[in-house]
């Protein structure tokens, strides 16, 4: 497999004259998971937005050189029409895969996510919460895509479920070499899943810091899961996106937002 | 019985020739020892015709005879008390040398109104004369005089059959700027009245409207007569003033052009009759309807209470 | 595969019953017909038995069914084509800011134009035959279904064009399986609406303008003061149109909005 | 509030800016008429310059404006009842399957009876004067707004009821709040298109029934064969017509909804 | 403040044919926070809905005596055609309360959950998906209900955020002696907020156990949280319930669904 490089380079977003994202430059290379955690508002959603080329960035450069994508959204997003099965087939139906197989494709994989057969011919507004945050991902899944854009896909799942499928979105990467890039709030899920964490804070959205996770996925145990989570929430950069330490952001600690006028290199 | 004058009038008829006298009775206030107030009203499709009848809001009324004879035989109360109009159906084409009905064999006529009374007296007087019209004629059938005029002038079709004053708009309107340009010329031709005598062997004349008079103010046979004595008296001076006829009519009716009107009336038949006059014509008229299609007279002949006359004072049967 | 079988099961109970209350209403509406036809007498307004007898002897004389045909095939055509033209423009118009812009006083004018504007045209372009009652009906009922599809296609929510636009939905699947299951609520609404207003047009048109067709014996019997002639066709053409709307348009609009919540849910 | 403002200037410009190109797609319509009227020649189709000429002649004979305002009258009050109690009964129809049920097929019969069936009616109960318009406005528009209110009211998400439930919002609130901001995208269609119905019906009713307003002074016209006269009426009608939508109906529309996303969200 | 109690008693519901809740028995005094756990799809929404009168149950006894009540649901909800500010302040303007008020405790409220004044002007759509989820909480707080039902209210929000919102909630729970009722996917969560935690299992949902919380809330710290939550995952019941040691549940361990037919008592 050829290595490709998703790059973003001093991006900037505006929705109107506010300004949500300023100067943000990552890249992630393919077969890697990168994490994107920060306080809520503080544009996470409108950079894996225009990631997926759904929303045009103000300013800025991005390459995107995946070419099959699949996003699962903060909300579900279901077809309200479709059934459950048909919903998770939906890529696959884009795609031209015959009626028979992506039935089957779907409904083998909905059983991995914990969706019996009767749940699937149920049309969304009968799911529970969770089982549609689950279609949703299961629809992101099935189509096997080389990038992976993953909203909070586990916020909507119990303790024993999201262990199970932690279990499946890892096997699933490294059996596809998928690119994953996740937001999450939960960082213990950013420390068991990601390569890499990007640590944002709000007004205008920017990059605080990233954290490399260098352990190797086999051998991150609860363990070492818990203890690398408490070490990073002890972070002073972490603390401040986070406001853990009271109200207020103490400026002086914290990286600027970069002024600009003008249109950026 | 009750003494004149009444109190209020009101006199309905349709935009054709019959209604010319009752115009001018209404403008010249030449009812004025009759009644305080008299009124005209138009009306000018079957549905205004049904409501007028039933409201009881007119009078008297003006109306092709085969339609009185219809609702008269449907319940309406009402008697015929004459017969004004006799002579208002004309081909026209743009063909000046057509002199009967056999001339036109092979020819797209338009016709307005299918199954109505001119398209009866067309079908049968062909008939009459051996032709066939469903077949020997390309009959076409229009909605109202309007458009088969629109037909004949804008050049679908050259010839049309239609009823005064209809006639005369179209001859008046081609002669006129700009509609010349397309249509340089019309013809009053076949004169149907004429073939009628021919082939009927009668009069050279149709009894085809008149007056009618509604409800209670039939049972008043002094007002009824004194009204169909005004009225004969408007109907002459109509046909000897053609001109200010037209003038009182088409401010009275603005469907109609004055000049229209005038030349209406110097074409038309200047018949008169009372109704007990005009019974048998009128019934060798409607024998001929009822024929062809009995809906358009009621399903029978009408009876002996429809003919009005002064010197019975009937009731009015229900 | 059950739960599917009870599913339908009830969904047609349910339409049953429908179809009573609905005989049930008309039933009212006939009794309401009886007394004011008693009032009026049958000159004016003939009661619904001798409206029916009326029809029967038309029935039996060979005239009520190959006039009926007539006008069915002008109204049908002339409602097929409004479906089609219509559809299709509004959504373009829903789609395009600048076709929605150019098209709408154009439909408005069409829509507010009475006939009589273009008889004559139509007259000269399409003579006597079945074209002038087609385009009429055309006209009638094109600027109905053209407002009902612009309205569904500028509603739908742009979270579901986003998940059209991430899963690469090709534009015909983007249009069965997106679009017009959304439209389907607006649409529906408009093609009964055009339905009926086909019949209702069709005859008013053959009134001013044929010689054949239900209008045409409408106005022999108008002309004749055959009222309760009149009201036999006018019957004849109602449960005609009826019958389109519960036996054809209604299980279709069932069929398709399956998918929406019951009333208690 | 500086941002608010910012929203509604651009709104209105956006306004504005469609205001133009509605004016050159009815400029565009007029050149297509002038070369029709070319060809035809002006017995048959008068182009645009002569009917406004025309229009001008009428003006200042002082004919114009009176009738207009006479059908004006008439077309307003029909259609004003019709909005009344299209909405109300629409409303209750969507409210309750009982009433819908019921209600349905007499709204279908409404809507395709002919005008002749009930037209004597009309003229007996209500005369010759304004009233036997009015009513048969009222009788045409009735269905259409009918049937886009009951909708609306249907496909109202029973999610947001629940909302209105647990919040004990009144009736009237539950109205204003939550049925009615839903609607206006089902009811507005439908108003626009009764508008334009009305103004369409008022002048074929006048032309059968009355003896003043447009329609009765294009009965003069028609049966003079002044095809330019009668091209100058229905120009006037149609000027009316589009300026009660871009100046009335249109603007109301553009507030009521301005909470709907923009194109590229 | 005298001493109400909510009751359900041996309470069961169906979706059509499919039992979702089996003999459902429960009890809340006021003051007194419940957590509902249980994994996905065990019907705890449903559970929620049924007490707050949204879905009838189909058999078993409900006493629900406190008047007034709010419910957070699972999505937020929120009317798409007001504003943040609007939304917040429903419950209010419901109760009649002065528009200038309500804005103003919502506009505090707000401030409260960290949505400055700007994000009020904005329409749902504009929102993060944790500022929607905010504003669902803000327009269930803000009416200081008696009963409080909150459907997974943290789910969407980020550490610092979530730790902000337990001490607003806590305060506000003993400020106004408010019941709670809450279902979270979150142990520590529970462990953190609730006096009792109801465990449910699937397939029928059913209640495996209760753990009460005796430790007062003034003495929970994060230690004490930690600790607890590790020991309530150790705990046989939980671990089955949440299916942690493997796929498959053993079902001679946990507590059977009752059968039933016929009206419970
Ligand atoms: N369509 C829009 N129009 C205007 N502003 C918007 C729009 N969408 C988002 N915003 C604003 O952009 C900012 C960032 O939103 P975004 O959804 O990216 O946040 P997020 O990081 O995903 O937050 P969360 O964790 O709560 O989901 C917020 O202040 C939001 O109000
Ligand atoms: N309207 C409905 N019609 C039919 N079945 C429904 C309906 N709503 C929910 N269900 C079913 O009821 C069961 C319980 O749903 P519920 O929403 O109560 O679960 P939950 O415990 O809230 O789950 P989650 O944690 O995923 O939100 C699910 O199997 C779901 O499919
Ligand atoms: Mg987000
Ligand atoms: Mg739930």
């Amino acid at each position: 497999m050829s290595m490709k490089q998703l790059k973003v380079d001093n991006l900037f977003h505006k929705y109107g004259i506010v300004e949500v994202l300023n100067n943000i430059s990552l890249s992630v290379s393919s077969g890697q998971t990168l994490a994107l955690v920060g306080p809520s508002g503080c544009g996470k959603s409108t950079l894996l937005h225009i990631i997926a080329g759904l929303l045009t960035h103000s300013e800025g450069h991005l390459e995107q050189p995946f070419e099959q994508l699949a996003c699962m959204f903060q909300s579900p997003r279901l077809l309200p029409w479709k059934t459950a099965l048909d919903n998770i087939a939906l890529g696959l139906k884009a795609r031209k895969i015959s009626r028979l197989e992506r039935q089957q494709r779907a409904i083998e994989l909905a059983g991995q996510l914990g969706l019996t057969r009767d749940d699937l011919d149920k049309y969304p507004h009968e799911l529970s919460g969770g089982m549609q945050s689950r279609v949703a991902l299961a629809r992101a899944l099935l189509v096997s895509p080389e990038l992976l854009l993953l909203d909070e896909p586990f916020s909507a799942l119990d303790i024993g479920l999201k262990l199970e499928l932690y279990q499946l979105l890892r096997r699933h990467v490294e059996e596809h070499g998928t690119t994953v890039i996740m937001i999450t709030h939960d960082l213990m899920e950013a420390v068991r899943l990601a390569d890499s964490i990007l640590m944002m804070a709000p007004e205008p959205g920017r990059i605080l810091a990233e954290f490399p996770m260098a352990q190797p996925h086999a051998l991150r145990d609860d363990n070492w899961i818990y203890r690398t989570s408490v070490e990073l929430m002890q972070q002073p950069l972490v603390r401040l996106g986070f406001q853990l330490d009271g109200v207020g952001i103490n400026h002086e600690d914290m990286p600027q937002p970069v002024a600009h006028g003008g249109c950026a290199p | 019985q009750s003494g004149l004058p009444v109190k209020k009038l009101t006199l309905a008829g349709p935009a054709a020739g019959v209604s010319n006298a009752l115009i001018h009775l209404v403008a010249s206030n030449g009812l004025a020892d009759i009644a305080e107030e008299t009124e005209f009203v138009l009306w000018s499709n079957p549905d205004q015709l049904r409501a007028l009848t039933l409201s009881g809001k007119a009078d008297f009324l003006a109306a092709p005879t085969n339609v009185a004879a219809n609702l008269y035989n449907r319940g309406v109360p009402l008697k015929l008390i004459n017969v004004s109009q006799w002579g208002v159906l004309w081909m026209i084409s743009r063909d000046a040398d057509k002199k009967t009905l056999a001339d036109f064999k092979g020819e797209e006529i338009a016709i307005p109104f299918r199954a109505d009374m001119p398209d009866i007296v067309f079908t049968h007087l062909a008939e009459k004369q051996g032709i066939d019209p469903r077949r020997d004629f390309k009959l076409n059938y229009s909605a109202t005089p309007m458009d088969a005029m629109q037909l004949l002038i804008t050049r679908r079709v050259n010839h049309a059959l239609l009823a005064e004053p209809a006639v005369s708009m179209a001859l008046r309107k081609t002669k006129s700027f700009p509609v010349s340009i397309i249509a340089p010329e019309l013809h009053r031709s076949v004169d149907l009245q004429q073939e009628w005598g021919r082939l009927m062997s009668t009069e050279a004349r149709i009894p085809q409207a008149g007056i009618t008079v509604l409800g209670e103010t039939a049972n008043n046979a002094q007002l009824v007569s004194a009204f169909e004595a005004a009225y004969a008296r408007a109907n002459q001076w109509c046909i000897d003033n053609a001109e200010a006829c037209g003038k009182e009519v088409a401010a009275q009716i603005k469907l109609l052009m004055p000049e229209a009107v005038a030349d209406a009336l110097q074409h038309q038949n200047n018949h008169y009759a009372t109704a007990s006059a005009a019974r048998s014509e009128l019934e060798a008229f409607y024998q001929v309807l009822l024929k062809r299609q009995p809906a358009s007279v009621g399903g029978k002949l009408p009876d002996e209470g429809f003919y009005f006359s002064a010197s019975k004072t009937q009731q009015v049967t229900e | 595969m059950f739960n599917y079988f009870l599913r339908s099961l009830s969904a047609t109970l349910s339409y049953l019953w429908s179809g009573w209350g609905a005989i049930a209403s008309l039933l009212l509406f006939c009794a309401a017909w009886e007394l004011a036809g008693l009032y009026y007498g049958s000159l004016i307004l003939p009661g619904p038995v001798e409206t029916l007898k009326q029809l029967g002897t038309l029935f039996d004389q060979g005239e009520l069914l190959p006039e009926l045909l007539i006008s069915a095939r002008r109204a049908l055509y002339g409602l097929l084509l409004a479906l089609a033209a219509g559809t299709f423009l509004g959504m373009l118009a829903g789609f395009s800011v600048t076709a929605s812009i150019l098209s709408r006083p154009l439909v408005t004018l069409f829509l507010g134009m009475p006939p009589i504007a273009w008889l004559v045209l139509a007259m000269l372009w399409f003579g006597l035959g079945d074209a002038t009652p087609v385009f009429t009906v055309f006209i009638a009922c094109l600027p109905i279904v053209f407002a009902g599809a612009m309205q569904g296609t500028r509603t739908l929510d742009n979270q579901l064009k986003a998940v059209a636009d991430v899963y690469g939905l090709p534009p015909l699947m983007r249009l069965t399986d997106v679009y017009l299951p959304h439209l389907a609520s607006y649409v529906f609404p408009a093609w009964i609406t055009a339905l009926g207003t086909s019949w209702k047009v069709v005859v008013m048109a053959e009134l001013l303008s044929s010689s054949d067709g239900v209008g045409a014996a409408l106005a022999v019997t108008r002309a004749q003061l055959d009222t309760s002639g009149t009201l036999a066709w006018v019957v004849a053409v109602l449960a005609a149109l009826l019958a389109t709307e519960y036996l054809l348009l209604e299980p279709i609009k069932r069929h398709v909005e399956r998918w929406r919540q019951e009333e208690n849910a």
